[in-house]
């Protein structure tokens, strides 16, 4: 077992660890920093993948990013009230066998097609610059999607704005 | 006659808050908020919805305290409430004594009363910019304030001893004749202090962010002002042109040419121009009156126990922070039978809320600033 | 040091070095620093600051040191405990991280990414939650108000700062920290000549990141008394102000090496020996500078008025007459040598040069108020970043398709973008005279 | 060398923590993380496979995720300010109007 290894397996108990303490925090604070936790290991585990912008841009956006953005609207609402009532709703057993339900139904498909759904993995022995093979794809082939994606940022800028506004 | 105060007199704790509404507790022990004012805002994100000013941690008693001493006695006492004009204080405290007995200093002792209320008013108004410039950020400029009330306090401590709470005059006159080199020591002190100003100047007066800070932050309407009482520089930067050294002249101020200064917008820009102007205007008045100090006198013949007449008298003076008048009534004896201070600092406060109502958290400390109260004239 | 272990364990071992180099030194960097900080601010206001610990306040940082992990270490009662104790941790850690990827000098280097800069972006970006999660751990409405304030604040300068980074990287094409300095010493000149508009919207953005004054709302003392950092004290509490310091150097790291031509000594490129020996002139300027301060040393020790504070002065000066004399022998020493140890010269300078630029702004400007420090960042900024890359970017173009001096293109580009830059000053004018009442 | 199945591994158990979370909190903010935390498996399966055809393909859909989930998150975040704006809870349950 190689370090390389050793890493993803530390990384993968790290997620799975952060996310099961995720959704069962009762503080959505604390919540929250697990998330990131999730998310940092998360990209830990691109990184053993070689994907290094994919990392960068992880920790960037998502981490830097998107979960400040929670953390800050979470401040910004007021915790007091929402720390004494119930964590879980109603349908929470029934909710939970379909969750295992859905998870066991992937389980078998990924057991199932272990052998058939992979192809002997063809790693190249160099990856290219991994940096430069985003952007080429980003701004060579994927230009219209990337340019769609730049329009649903706009939207959901302007619809978050439309949203946050105080009514007059 | 509706509440000059705003639409609704201030009840921050008994309201209820609304969603993203928090209640701040600024001070008593805030860095900002210059001695143990405590001020209670009800803040919707960063903005003042509501605000109360909760005073009384100073309180000693000053008035009460004169009831129970001698005319001369209390004059001490005085200078304990606005510590950083301490000759302002008693300068309206012995003229008012000195009315209520009927006599007035002699003309020597008044032109030197003269100089040094304008020296401490000088003073005075260079801790108001040092705090407030430090208030809004700006590190330096106290440093420099300093250095030069530094001089000013140098020039009290040579004539009578003491630098802070001075007691520098007596009812009747002075009890000091002035040192040797007095009149140079002021005029040299007012001639470096021209370009000293100039320098606090270039530091803020054109400064984007202190524009940006201070332009349009605390307006004061001169209705509003005029309703709440305000008076000082406050007053006067809402354009009311309105001082007691013009007005009702006291000490020898009717023989000097100085201007009021006056701005229209009232808000903290303003009164900082306005202050600026004026210490300028004071220097100038010590020019003046330190180029000819007239010889004569420096006491009244008053008695050494001092029995005024039963009666009461108002006089009121111009200190550094606007109107600052004593009530004195007497019933005969050699104790005032009640002495009651208008202090200035306290009058002026009460503009707060107007002032801060709908302005940002970051305002309320320029806004405190720039009232410029001392808290032991506050709460006496 | 190579003699003694083979090249592949070296490359194991040396990073490791560095590391603990760092992390060992930084502390004490940072205390300094602030020292550093307190003498300026003294100079510029007409006093003598420090004076009493040690020859003029030598001694003070440690003092200072000793003082703060011996103090009481208070947790509030209210307070998150886990997170209260994560906080400053979080900090501390990215900006210790962020220092892996920085190169100071070519040889003192932990790690060269291929991705450095936006490593070092990435991980000192993280320390927002340091100061977030302090801030709303604290359970006290000042500390509260400085961590959305700062959120707030580092979000939106991080996208200006960014944007002004870019035009540099355009330049140098490469995100390799070490890369961009050696494009600067292929081209022969330094980016900032290049892009200037770009270096003084990193400079904007990099106060702001690090909540310094004028930007220092986060923990504006007159405002909110110390913001996220209102009920830290003791070791906690020197743990933010590490990383704040960290954070300076790391800043002042970036530009340094985007825009100030890193490690290199001023006209690198050229190469001009003194007659009759090999040994250039540039190259003989640190050790002669470090040499005068030494001297100065020594002159002050025996003026000073007690025996152990001359010792002291005198230690100091030996100290410096030890680094003079490591970067004079440098000079005879081989290529790579004198490279590592003047190229960490310079890098050095180079950010306490800009790092006293900050110092200087913060004596002279009051504070912004947070709905203008919005502003400047949104409507002023972040637009000026943007022209400012467009304008990049179509000067490099032309120099690609037309041919010429890519200086001449970024003149005229640096041209528009100032033109832009008055244009967006005197819209800001006329929009702040009118108070803004808006959110109501 | 890690098999590339326990990626799959890894990004089932993020997967259905995330759907467990979705279904059974109450709290808005969680179900709102829950979905990021969904996205996130996602990803790892797009990063593992890409790895393993050697080419960056599947990074770049990942790029795009994550540019999604940006967007989400700030349209659901200023949704959950506005929601709690009007009604002071921040209960999935309580969402119950189509209209305030």
């Amino acid at each position: 077992m190689g370090l390389n290894s050793i890493l993803f397996y530390f990384f993968a108990a790290l997620a799975v660890g952060s996310a099961i303490l995720m959704v069962t925090r009762r503080n959505v604070v604390h919540g929250a920093v697990y998330l990131i936790t999730t998310l940092l290991a998360t990209a830990g585990v691109f990184l053993l993948r070689q994907a290094e912008f994919l990392f960068i841009t992880q920790v960037i956006l998502y981490v830097g990013g998107i979960m400040v953005l929670f953390v800050f609207v979470i401040m910004l609402v007021n915790l007091d009230v929402s720390l004494l009532q119930y964590q879980f709703n109603r349908q929470r057993f029934v909710a939970g066998v379909l969750a295992l339900a859905l998870a066991a139904q992937l389980f078998i498909v990924i057991k199932m097609g272990k052998t058939s759904l992979f192809p002997q993995a063809r790693v190249p022995e160099v990856l290219p610059k991994n940096t430069e093979a985003v952007a080429d794809a980003l701004f060579g082939r994927f230009m219209l999607p990337f340019e769609i994606a730049s329009i649903l940022l706009l939207v959901a800028m302007i619809g978050a704005v439309v949203m946050a506004k105080r009514r007059v | 006659m509706s509440d000059p105060r705003g639409t609704e007199p201030s009840n921050v704790s008994s309201t209820v808050l609304g969603a993203d509404e928090i209640i701040l507790n600024m001070g008593p022990q805030h860095p900002s908020t210059h001695g143990v004012l405590r001020v209670k805002l009800k803040l919707d994100g960063e903005r003042v919805v509501d605000s109360e000013c909760i005073i009384g941690y100073l309180h000693r008693g000053v008035e009460k305290i004169a009831e129970h001493r001698s005319y001369q006695q209390f004059a001490p006492y005085v200078d304990r409430m606005d510590y950083v004009a301490a000759v302002s204080n008693g300068l309206g405290y012995c003229e008012a004594v000195e009315k209520l007995l009927g006599t007035e200093a002699p003309i020597r002792a008044r032109v030197v009363r003269t100089i040094l209320t304008e020296l401490q008013r000088i003073a005075s108004h260079l801790l108001w910019l040092g705090t407030h410039a430090l208030d809004i950020g700006a590190l330096t400029p106290v440093f420099y304030c300093f250095r030069e009330r530094e001089e000013i306090l140098k020039i009290f401590e040579k004539y009578c001893g003491a630098r802070l709470t001075t007691h520098a005059f007596r009812i009747g006159g002075l009890q000091y004749e002035t040192y040797d080199g007095f009149e140079q020591d002021v005029k040299r002190f007012c001639e470096d202090f021209d370009h000293k100003i100039d320098e606090y100047e270039t530091l803020l007066t054109e400064n984007r962010i202190w524009v940006g800070r201070t332009k349009g932050v605390g307006i004061l309407s001169a209705a509003d002002a005029i309703a709440l009482g305000v008076t000082g520089p406050v007053l006067r930067a809402s354009g009311v042109k309105w001082d007691l050294r013009k007005a009702m002249p006291y000490a020898a101020y009717d023989q000097y040419k100085f201007e009021i200064p006056i701005r229209e917008t009232g808000d903290t820009f303003d009164r900082y121009v306005v202050r600026m102007e004026e210490m300028r205007q004071s220097r100038l008045i010590c020019l003046q009156a330190a180029e000819s100090i007239p010889a004569g006198p420096i006491m009244a013949r008053i008695g050494k126990v001092l029995k005024p007449p039963p009666g009461e008298v108002y006089h009121s003076i111009e200190a550094p922070k606007g109107e600052l008048g004593y009530y004195i009534v007497s019933d005969g004896t050699t104790q005032p039978y009640r002495v009651r201070v208008r202090p200035p600092s306290f009058i002026n406060l009460q503009a707060f809320d107007k002032m801060a109502r709908g302005s940002l958290v970051a305002d309320v400390v320029a806004i405190i600033g720039t009232i410029d109260i001392v808290l032991g004239e506050v709460d006496r | 040091m190579s003699h003694l272990l083979p090249p592949s364990i070296l490359r194991l071992v040396l990073p490791v070095f560095y590391a603990v180099v760092i992390v060992a030194v930084l502390p004490l960097l940072a205390g300094y620093i602030v020292l550093v900080e307190r003498k300026v601010m003294a100079d510029m206001q007409a006093r003598l600051g420090p004076m009493r610990v040690g020859p003029h306040g030598l001694l003070q940082p440690i003092a200072d040191a000793v003082k703060l992990l011996l103090k009481e270490d208070i947790i509030p009662d209210k307070a998150d405990r886990l997170l209260f104790w994560l906080a400053p941790l979080v900090s501390v850690t990215m900006a210790l991280l962020a220092y892996a990827a920085l190169p100071i000098g070519p040889a003192f280097q932990i790690a060269d990414l291929n991705i450095g800069l936006l490593f070092i972006l990435a991980v000192s970006s993280l320390g927002i939650y340091g100061i977030v999660l302090g801030g709303w751990a604290s359970n006290s409405h000042y500390s509260l108000l400085g961590a959305l304030r700062s959120a707030a604040q580092l979000v939106s300068y991080e996208t200006a700062a960014g944007l002004g980074l870019i035009s540099a990287l355009l330049l140098a094409g490469s995100l390799s920290m070490k890369d961009i300095v050696i494009a600067q010493y292929d081209q022969g000149i330094w980016f900032i000549f290049y892009v200037p508009i770009g270096f003084f919207i990193y400079m904007v953005g990099s106060i702001a990141e690090t909540n310094r004054a004028p930007f220092d709302l986060p923990e504006a003392e007159s405002e909110l008394v110390a913001g996220y950092m209102t009920e830290y004290s003791g070791f906690r509490w020197s743990l933010y102000f590490l990383a704040e310091y960290a954070n300076m150097i790391i800043v002042a790291g970036i530009a340094t090496t985007l825009f100030l031509g890193g490690w290199l000594r001023p006209f690198a490129s050229s190469h001009t020996a003194l007659p009759g020996t090999s040994i250039e002139l540039l190259d003989a300027l640190p050790s002669l500078l470090v040499l005068g301060v030494a001297l100065y040393c020594f002159y002050l020790a025996p003026k000073q008025p007690v025996k152990i504070q001359k010792m002291v002065m005198a230690m100091a000066g030996g100290l410096c007459l030890i680094i003079a004399g490591v970067l004079a022998g440098a000079l005879f020493a081989s290529p790579a040598v004198l490279q590592g140890i003047h190229g960490a010269f310079w890098f050095l300078a180079k950010v306490f040069t800009y790092i006293y630029f900050f110092l200087w702004f913060r004596f002279t400007f009051p504070r912004y108020r947070f709905d203008q420090l919005m502003r400047l960042g949104w409507r002023f900024l972040i637009p000026l970043a943007l022209v400012n890359l467009i304008a990049t970017a179509t000067a490099l173009l032309a120099t690609r398709e037309w041919g010429g001096s890519l200086l001449l293109y970024t003149l005229l580009a640096d041209a528009v973008t100032l033109a832009v830059a008055i244009f967006l000053a005197k819209n800001d004018e006329v929009d702040s005279a009118v108070p803004v009442m808006d959110g109501e | 060398m890690v098999p590339v199945d326990h990626y799959l591994w890894l990004s089932l158990a993020l997967f259905t923590i995330g759907v467990i979370g979705v279904l059974t909190r109450r709290n808005v903010i969680i179900i709102l993380m829950s979905i990021e935390l969904i996205l996130n498996a996602v990803n790892i399966n797009l990063v593992a496979f890409s790895h393993m055809f050697g080419n960056v393909d599947g990074q770049v859909f990942a790029i795009f995720i994550i540019t999604d989930a940006a967007a989400e998150a700030a349209v659901g975040l200023g949704i959950i300010l506005a929601f709690f704006r009007n009604r002071e809870t921040l209960l999935a349950d309580e969402m119950d109007m189509l209209k305030w």
